[in-house]
């Protein structure tokens, strides 16, 4: 990216620039704030070979599997949140279908530990979780390791610090200063722990804006190397206080995820059949009406000015 | 009288969901801070915030204390969590220092096989490199089942969910009967199925403390992997109030999407 | 305290029933926030043999320990910020003057993960820092530890569960839900490592306040046994938004808190000899005009209704 | 001609800080990224981004990332860095995702006592145990000695302040020459008294590279506790310019505090 001060790019620019076939991708958020758009044009630009790490892998994993773009996937919950199975994904788990899926699994505390041990550079984070479980059996990056202070003993798990971090948030100026708020997930953890970040925002607002309120500020520009202005680029996923959950689309993945055929036609009219996020938007028509919640404002704090 | 009638006749057309419901929502009666999962935990919980327990607060996963949600959530990280709770903090600070730290004092859980220690599978059935199913892994519960103070188990039985062995441990219960001193979490306490309650014995194994009205004894053996202790005063579950049941049809579950 | 949803009490009701001779207590609070009314209604109620735990003890731990409240000190910044020394703290640790106090000493980051390690009961936090420094050989309590996962060593510090965290906030509701702004220190982790928690707030506030803006919340209600209200109860140290920090008062401390009798006719005029911090308040008079700032308002956010 | 002279006019009446604060701030030229600290080096920084790098990022460990200071801070948590930063979070952060990640390119220490490696001592004058003199102890020094990718030292030099050996190492420096690779940290890499500036050989040496105007190297070795090496080609650093010395007399420190 540019060194210059404003960072702002296209999704299909900041896409071809920054993921690299091959890389470590986590596109992050808690149920809120996933980037479908920036998962849709990974897949229009037929990346390859991708590691994919989420700690729920969602419907967009599901889709950027269906479609091939990966080759593993790492994770702590695999499923479709309230309504069942990512089935693309299982078939290729149980079946190899149409081709294998190397997994890397945690709980989601590890999964937490794993990007907080590689933002702050710590070789592991220890946590208090895997006793008895058949976890580690699972997965040898989830070692027990002593208390230097007591007889006590925890869990360690490896730092993760993906190839490129994309994180969707409410608004970020122009630098990548970025506001989130609702469910925050680990979308600051990933940011830092990531060698490249893409921040993707339903508003680009000026530095005054962001600067209000440093605290809401849960990236700053500093780790940022792209700013990408994508109105309702969550959809199916939501953005706190711009649009809600189309939870009605994660009921009916179920049935297009099952059938590799419906798969393949729905990523044909949605994601190719689209050249950008903006026409997805547009061609989802009146669904939109349902989705857009009444106002609900915060109570404004003041800083003060201090000269 | 006739309002004695009502109840019952309520009651008889509940469903096997609702009385799961229902039953779970009495256990939480004097608890403080309790961990909701998504489905039928979440009714429970809302529905003890309105009868057993009215300062219960609910926590979720997502990062949520203090949650009052306006509608039912589909997810565990709803819209309707965030606007109106107490606080909203991120994941590492709600399992640090919610959960690890010892402040959740119940926690739901459910798997798809449970063996009579409460130990739950819910990552294969099958072998774990070649698996027959692949099911959704932890998530947050193996941290829940060793830390959270108590766990209460929700979920349906049948004689290929109650298994002898179940094919992997996701979430340890009572191990064999040894759960360490250092754990915070004194793990499963109740298990609430279609057909009754269990409890457990201070060996840490699973025994019938209560059967759903309508249930016999042999159906429930008939539905567990193995030989299943039964208490020496053995229950019946007492069936949901009409007072219950039309807070979950009307208020809290008006489509039945948990709860039919 | 009361099990009721209210926790609202006065200084000196909170003190008297949450802090108990022998405690550890941390008032924490970097720069900002540090609740000077606490800590002077500490030593008007002649608590003794207290641990006080704090990064930076400042002026507010040179005027306890100079009250003899204090027989150890947990600390990683003994000085007066921007001034000089603590002389009262310097006496007694140089000369034992007029008895001795035992000090553990670590470094600002080994203090904060001291209390994140206290706040998520594990038994150590690793990090890297002390290599090849004096620090581990003055207090055995900072240990190496190897990684399971490479042949890095970081070092380990041990959870710090003080007995009370008294933190000042901005707003609070009577649960203590409380909203911070500004320098957030380590008030969050401090009051969940604590077994007891006072917030004291410069406004109490209703819920819907609070709950406005969730995520805001640096405190829930939760971990807090009472709420007292003490508008200007940092002074000499500030809240962000409400008074700015009375960096004079820092300067003059210096000559007092070198010479023991001007000390002891400081801690009689000024906390004895105030019944309590209002007293206190009203008593610096026109000291206050130099020390509110102009506004500046933070921009709300949409959290929007989902009904 | 006349502009020449008046800058030499200036430059002559420069204070020992203010030529130390300027000598510092053009070592800033090409950094992103500073770890402020209070005093001269928050001069040193806010000069730097009005001269030799205008997009310098300042970070300040009370946990505020690009401040916009209004007035100069007395203390390092002063409100008017956290008023129009870009983002203010908890210390923890800011010392695990901003210090310990490697974020940070530059970081300004000082100390009572430093050795020919740049080993610094902030805790104490004499016996641990037994002090002659408590000093304020590491504060975040040590970790921002190990971690910072440089570290610039600015302290006032006395054969009581540069000594043979240090009472005690508060913040590592290059150790005996052996700074160990992973640290994310290359360790000292300039030192500014008010004699001169120091840099570092490849051994990790201590070595005279500049001397302010009007200093001898005598002087410089009468007021060592070692035997100091000199650079074979010694620099004259060059005196502060009138335009500097403006910025920090008219607006950065009106009142002297830390230039006079």
């Amino acid at each position: 990216m540019a060194a210059d001060s404003s960072k702002v790019a296209s999704m299909q620019e900041a896409i071809r620039e920054v993921v690299r076939d091959g890389d470590t991708v986590a596109i992050e958020g808690f149920t809120h704030l996933i980037c479908f758009a920036a998962g849709h044009e990974i897949i229009r630009q037929r990346k390859r070979d991708l590691t994919l790490a989420r700690m729920t892998p969602d419907v967009i994993y599901d889709q950027m599997i269906g479609a091939g773009v990966a080759s593993k996937l790492i994770f702590s919950w695999l499923g479709n949140p309230g309504v069942g199975s990512l089935h693309a994904i299982r078939r290729r788990i149980e079946r190899a279908d149409p081709e294998p899926l190397e997994i890397e699994e945690y709980s989601h505390f590890g999964m937490v530990g794993r990007y907080v041990a590689g933002a702050s550079r710590l070789p592991f984070f220890p946590l208090r979780s895997y006793y008895e479980s058949d976890l580690p059996k699972a997965n040898p990056r989830i070692v027990p390791i002593d208390s230097p202070f007591s007889d006590d003993t925890v869990y360690a798990v490896p730092p993760l610090n993906p190839n490129v971090a994309i994180v969707h948030v409410q608004r970020a100026d122009a630098r990548g200063d970025a506001h989130i708020w609702g469910v925050l997930g680990c979308q600051k953890e990933a940011a830092f722990s990531a060698e490249r970040v893409i921040v993707v925002c339903e508003e680009l607002v000026g530095e005054s804006v962001i600067r209000s309120d440093p605290n809401r500020t849960v990236i700053p520009g500093l780790v940022v190397d792209a700013v990408v202005v994508e109105p309702k680029g969550c959809h199916p996923s939501y953005a706190q206080g711009y649009y809600d959950r189309d939870n009605r689309f994660y009921v009916e993945w179920d049935a297009i995820g099952r059938d590799p055929q419906r798969l393949e036609s729905w990523l044909k009219e949605w994601v190719h059949g689209t050249a950008t996020h903006a026409e997805y938007v547009d061609k989802m028509g009146d669904r939109w009406d349902g989705l857009l919640p009444p106002e609900a404002w915060s109570e404004p704090v003041n800083y003060g000015r201090y000269e | 009288m006739a309002e004695a009638l009502t109840e019952r006749a309520a009651a008889a057309k509940a469903t096997t969901t609702e009385t799961m419901i229902v039953a779970a929502a009495r256990q939480l009666e004097g608890e403080r801070v309790c961990f909701v999962g998504i489905g039928s935990p979440n009714l429970a919980c809302n529905l003890a915030k309105r009868t057993v327990s009215l300062d219960l607060e609910l926590v979720y996963e997502a990062g949520v204390f203090g949650a009052v949600p306006a509608r039912l959530p589909l997810s565990i990280g709803d819209p309707t969590l965030v606007t109106g709770a107490a606080s909203v903090s991120s994941m590492f600070e709600l399992f640090a220092y919610y959960l690890q730290a010892g402040l959740i004092d119940v926690a739901f859980l459910s798997g798809s096989q449970i063996d009579k220690w409460g130990n739950l599978n819910t990552t294969v059935i099958g072998d774990y490199a070649n698996p027959k199913v692949r099911l959704p892994g932890s998530g947050g519960a193996c941290e829940i089942a060793i830390n959270a103070r108590k766990v209460f188990i929700l979920m349906p039985q049948t004689k290929r969910s109650f298994v002898e062995k179940i094919d992997f441990v996701t979430s340890p219960g009572h191990l064999a009967g040894k759960r360490p001193a250092e754990w915070a979490g004194a793990g499963p306490t109740i298990v609430v199925t279609g057909l009754g309650m269990y409890e457990f014995s201070d060996d840490g194994v699973m025994y019938l403390s209560s059967l759903h009205a309508g249930v016999t004894v042999e159906q429930v053996r008939g539905n567990t992997g193995w030989d299943i202790e039964v208490a020496s005063e053995l229950r019946e579950t007492h069936p949901p109030t009409a007072a219950e049941l039309s807070l979950i049809r009307e208020t809290l579950d008006p489509d039945g999407t948990y709860s039919r």
